[in-house]
């Protein structure tokens, strides 16, 4: 059973990776399981999680989940053409939720404490810090507010501002250059897993 | 009923109430300042002693100011007999009664322990608490507190200045989109990306290939999924204009409906109801990564001209965007999620950075209103930089000459700008 | 009704929400929410669920291309289906977690689910060099910096950044090319981050906005003519 | 048999790289697939075929190692194993590393965790890979296994007074009053070294604030490669050096064997890791500097055109 286990993994594992050459019958079928099995696997752990494990067995003692369950009901009135349009409303209730939750949690994380935390010494008292820190504080400081300047919109980039905005874009460029290649060898990481999988689980090339 | 009017009622009734609500704030921030205090009362000392050990002394209970009222704070002054080198205390426990019962037991403490949270308590309840000092064979018990009981407060003026400068930042969204409603010409810059999408559109029109969208693999419980599909309703106008065809295979329920909706009403508003199937938005699975089996596989047999990336995307980003290029459709993507970004520039035609997805949807209805909010955020952005620049300054200044003035404008600053 | 109805929600629901955040009793307001969302994500599963269903047999009564993988795609579906909802073969019977270990469901997932995702995920190896080779040109001054920041880092992980760079002196280590490295993400790429999330906080804001006060109103599908 | 291997697949993938870099010269661009079948054999090779690097240590590693390597034997040393099994497989490589070095040096070592699933991962890595290299180390005498506590940073900030009050024995339930090895020991003040190994909460920021700082207790760092670029602003201030992820192990593995007889032919995963992740690297910095060729020849060619 474990051994049929593993060839199915290596079969399916192949399968996908036949796609970097192209599209083919293999990969079709790889990919054809993946959606069957995954989209039944996650309507199942939603109704038993969600469903069950939420609202069947916390609405005693909690009432408020029939809006939650109301809502879902009313969203189902799509299937009924003429009142369709009912199913207008829970979708707005999620917007609003969305919105107003969403607004003022990037409120306070996303402006509030990254304004705060740019705040800081250039140099410490009597300029005790070292070249170092000098130099990484002035450019953390320039970098953050050349790159909010590039993202104004009512202003036409031209002039100082524009040369500000052009400074701003430089760091954003170093930035995403930065993290690309910070993330290459995460990302071997994953196949070095799938190699030890094939040549060690699968074929027992290495020990 | 007309969009002038419309929206005016709500804007009213938002202003009006984030100013009542100010000025409630601002009344009663006095009278909710003074907390409830019970301090430990002499006559009440009922001291068990354990020779051996010496209790904690000056045990104060004090009610959690702007919560819920369920969290009362306790502070002590450790036991004599609790030092750090050769002390005999190993550890205090924590007792409490409620409403006049039998003391039980609430926590365990570390020697050294000086205060605690009880965060299990109900409004307007009796609580008496007293903790005592153990030590190898020895305990001894503290006097006991006045009886507290922590009330349900109203507003949190605790985050006056997290509302008063979202207040700021909303007057000004809400300002202009008011001064663009009554006429007035706002300027806002082009954006490349959007610039784009028009000929993207035409592209595709002239290849007689389809457009394919994704909306990210989020629900519609994030803020990025609703930008993409906000971006999805201007696109699908052109799109019906243009009598071209667009496919948007998703990966959530809610977000299919919600989409089926938007192209909808883009086909009706451009007059072509007709040309709207249904079959443009298929829900595919939940599943992170069979979704993406799944588009891969869309894009390598239907080849569309353009592919739209925008809304929320994880790991997947990469994958999708190289699968893309590799059919050679051009690709517009978006998302808020700085640590994809870097993908989508490297493997993309045309990438909105962060703040530039949202603006995408306001700035391509190119409705006066619309734009108007976009303004708004700049004076967002102009408040950040301006706190930068001057909080910076301070501080430099503050530290290096030890400026007095200079260290509270600093303490003021990160004060306001610290959210609790 | 049909109009302003779904306006006024939003509109309700979005100033309540912001406004909790400011009042204590209504704190857990937004964790409400998240369950309400769940529950109604459960019924939305009838209509993706159902979608999908009706997509891959209408390709199957139409014989279309590729029939023969809807039927793989169905049986699929529903043998998780029928499996996970009677939790068939499940040491623990009906009563058990569905996804204890042992149970068809389970090892359906391990065996089947793991491996697929997991090498899903691990073709990003491959995608992360085709995009290298493709974007890091030096067209213009922007893409010069994105090159060399991403080869400077590159170069830092491996054992010949150190070796290009020894001869440099101690006291310049900042030049060696891992500290170079290391220097890059503390400083620039920290100040570039910034930016881009001050911007997207400010985004979002305005957004919001737009949203509740109804001055964007395309994902109601409505119809602004 | 396995160095032939290697010397082959370097010579398709280095043969390869310099064909196509001809090409490139031409301005000939290269297919996509061209490009997956190098990484597949950059990672695969060295997976088949162990190919290992010298890693030269970069000064973050070296001063983590340089400490361990200076301190006269029978100075204490305190390591700290706070992860859990998710973190383990880029953690454990530079955890067992460092261990070998402290008992080869022969330094009193302390063993402990702040997490709780990280003593599970202690006893065992302790049993299986670290003791076994050295049956002469005594257990009490040379290096004792404390285990874990609960109370997250509280744990440090009573050990920074008195060690017995936290910990009154050792994981086998010897009181610490009976182990040789604590006889001089009666706070964390009186350790010589402290190395955090882990990279979440608690962990080294919390070493530094509670043991560090407070204690001058020389402080270093063993993380996960993505929490590394957060803590260089402790370095070198608070913390003596730091490890990051699977380059730190290899980097510390690498100078281990060079300095040290004994380790000469020691498992090292951490510079087994690096071995495709390095061959990895170069293949896309090489694939940058053609696709840029080839940019500039084409470039040239529209320009005469």
């Amino acid at each position: 059973m474990e051994h049929l286990g593993l060839w199915v993994a290596a079969f399916l594992t192949l399968g996908i990776y036949s796609f970097l050459y192209r599209d083919n019958p293999w990969y079709k079928l790889s990919e054809a399981i993946f959606i069957g099995i995954s989209a039944g696997y996650w309507v199942v752990t939603l109704f038993w999680d969600n469903f069950y494990g939420k609202f069947w067995v916390g609405h005693g003692e909690d009432p408020w989940l029939w809006v939650g369950a109301v809502l879902g009901f009313l969203m189902l009135l799509r299937l009924v053409p003429k009142i369709g349009w009912i199913s207008r409303w829970p979708l707005s209730f999620i917007v609003g939720a969305t919105a107003g939750l969403w607004m003022m949690n990037y409120f306070s994380s996303n402006i509030m404490l990254q304004v705060k935390d740019t705040i800081m010494p250039l140099f410490g008292s009597g300029y005790t810090a070292s070249a170092y820190d000098i130099v990484g504080n002035i450019v953390v400081a320039v970098g953050t507010f050349s790159g909010l300047v590039y993202f104004f919109f009512s202003k036409e980039h031209k002039g100082a501002f524009g040369a500000t905005a052009k400074v701003g874009i430089w760091f954003i460029m170093i930035t995403f250059g930065a993290s690309f290649g910070y993330t290459v060898m995460s990302r071997m990481s994953l196949l070095i897993g799938r190699m030890d999988f094939l040549f060690s689980d699968w074929l027992g090339l290495i020990k | 009923m007309s969009i002038g009017k419309l929206s005016t009622g709500p804007t009213v009734l938002f202003l009006a109430s984030l100013l009542i609500g100010l000025i409630i704030s601002s009344m009663t921030s006095g009278l909710l300042a003074q907390s409830v205090i019970g301090t430990g009362d002499a006559t009440d000392s009922v001291l068990v002693e354990v020779p051996g050990v010496a209790p904690a002394t000056s045990l104060v209970a004090e009610e959690h100011k702007y919560d819920n009222g369920n969290s009362i704070d306790l502070y002590w002054v450790p036991s004599i007999d609790d030092q750090p080198e050769g002390g005999l205390v190993r550890a205090y426990h924590l007792y409490r009664s409620d409403n006049e019962a039998e003391a039980t037991k609430i926590a365990e403490l570390l020697p050294g322990a000086n205060q605690y949270r009880d965060e299990t308590v109900t409004p307007d309840n009796k609580y008496v608490y007293h903790i005592i000092a153990i030590s190898d064979g020895a305990s001894a018990k503290s006097i006991k507190t006045a009886p507290i009981s922590p009330h349900r407060e109203w507003l949190n003026y605790d985050k006056k200045y997290l509302f008063l400068i979202a207040l700021i930042i909303s007057a000004a969204v809400i300002f202009f989109v008011e001064t663009a409603k009554r006429g007035k010409k706002l300027f806002i810059r082009k954006i490349a990306g959007l610039e784009a999408i028009d000929d993207a559109v035409g592209r595709a029109t002239e290849m007689g290939r389809p457009i394919l969208f994704i909306p990210g693999i989020l629900d519609m419980d994030d803020v990025q999924t609703l930008a993409g599909l906000t971006i999805l309703g201007r696109i699908s106008r052109v799109i019906a204009d243009y009598d071209c065809k667009i496919y948007a295979p998703v990966s959530r329920s809610l977000v299919m409906t919600a989409a089926r909706e938007t192209i909808k009403a883009s086909y009706q508003a451009a007059g072509r109801p007709d040309a709207y199937s249904d079959d443009m938005v298929t829900y595919m699975t939940d599943e992170q990564f069979g979704y993406v089996a799944a588009v891969d596989g869309v894009m390598v047999r239907e080849r569309p001209a353009t592919v739209f990336l925008l809304g929320a995307f994880f790991a997947e980003s990469l994958i999708l965007a190289e699968t893309g290029n590799s059919v050679g459709a051009i690709q517009i993507a978006g998302t808020a999620r700085p640590a994809q970004l870097p993908f989508f520039i490297a493997a993309c035609d045309f990438t909105l950075i962060g703040e530039e997805l949202f603006a995408a949807s306001a700035y391509l209805s190119g409705e006066p209103m619309q734009l108007g909010s976009l303004k708004g955020q700049d004076i967002g952005k102009a408040i950040a930089m301006v706190v930068i620049v001057a909080g910076v300054f301070a501080i430099t200044i503050g530290e290096a000459w030890d400026v007095g003035f200079m260290h509270d404008l600093v303490r003021w600053l990160s004060d306001i700008f610290s959210t609790k | 009704m049909k109009r302003q109805v779904p306006l006024l929600i939003t509109l309700f629901v979005g100033t309540l929400l912001i406004f909790s955040v400011f009042i204590p009793p209504m704190e857990n307001i937004g964790e409400n929410f998240t369950l309400f969302f769940d529950i109604i994500a459960v019924f939305a599963f009838f209509l993706g669920g159902g979608n999908l269903v009706r997509v891959h047999i209408s390709k199957l009564r139409r014989r279309k291309k590729d029939y023969g993988y809807s039927i793989i795609t169905l049986v699929g579906f529903f043998f998780m289906l029928i499996v996970g909802l009677f939790k068939i073969g499940n040491p623990g019977g009906i009563a058990a977690s569905v996804t204890a270990e042992g149970s068809i469901f389970q090892t359906t997932f391990t065996t089947v689910l793991i491996p697929l995702q997991s090498t899903m995920y691990a073709l990003l190896a491959f995608f992360v060099a085709s995009a290298s080779y493709r974007a890091f040109r030096a067209k213009n001054r922007e893409a010069t910096l994105l090159l060399v920041a991403a080869f400077i880092i590159l170069l830092g992980r491996t054992p010949f950044g150190m070796m290009l760079t020894s001869w440099v002196p101690d006291s310049f280590s900042v030049l060696q090319v891992p500290n170079l490295a290391i220097w890059i993400m503390n400083s620039p790429n920290l100040a570039g981050q910034r930016a881009i999330i001050i911007g997207i906080g400010l985004g979002v804001v305005s957004m919001s906005l737009r949203l509740i006060l109804g001055v964007e109103r395309t994902y109601l599908g409505e119809d602004r003519g | 048999m396995a160095s032939l291997g290697i010397i082959i697949s370097l010579v398709i993938i280095f043969g390869g790289l310099v064909a196509l870099f001809l090409r490139s010269v031409l301005g000939h661009e290269v297919d996509r697939r061209i490009i997956f079948l190098f990484i597949f054999i950059a990672v695969a090779a060295p997976i088949l075929f162990p190919l290992t690097f010298s890693e030269k240590a970069t000064e973050v590693v070296k001063g983590v190692f340089n400490k361990v390597e200076s301190l006269p034997a029978g100075s204490k040393v305190l390591l700290s194993f706070d992860f859990d099994p998710a973190m383990a497989p880029e953690v454990q490589p530079m955890a067992n590393a460092i261990s070998r070095h402290c008992l080869e040096k022969g330094h009193k070592v302390i063993f402990m965790s702040l997490w709780a699933t990280g003593q599970a991962l202690l006893t065992q890595s302790l049993q299986d890979y670290i003791l076994p290299g050295f049956p002469e180390k005594q257990d009490g005498v040379d290096f004792v296994n404390i285990g874990y506590k609960a109370g997250n940073e509280g744990v440090l900030n009573v050990i920074i007074t008195d060690f017995r009050k936290m910990f009154p024995t050792d994981v086998n339930s010897v009181p610490l009053d009976s182990i040789e090895l604590f006889d001089d020991i009666s706070s964390a003040k009186d350790l010589d070294l402290v190395i955090a190994i882990g990279g979440g909460k608690p962990g080294p920021k919390e070493w530094v604030l509670f043991i560090g700082d407070p204690g001058d207790v020389p402080i270093g760092f063993g993380v996960a490669a993505v929490v590394a670029p957060q803590l260089y602003p402790y370095y070198p201030a608070q913390a003596i050096g730091i490890l990051g992820g699977v380059k730190g192990a290899a980097e510390y593995e690498s100078e281990l064997m060079k300095t040290h007889v004994r380790f000469r032919y020691m498992d090292t995963p951490g510079l087994r890791m690096m071995g495709p992740q390095t061959l990895a690297h170069m293949v896309i910095m090489c694939f940058i500097i053609i696709g840029n060729i080839v940019y500039f020849r084409s470039r040239r060619r529209e320009k005469q055109t």
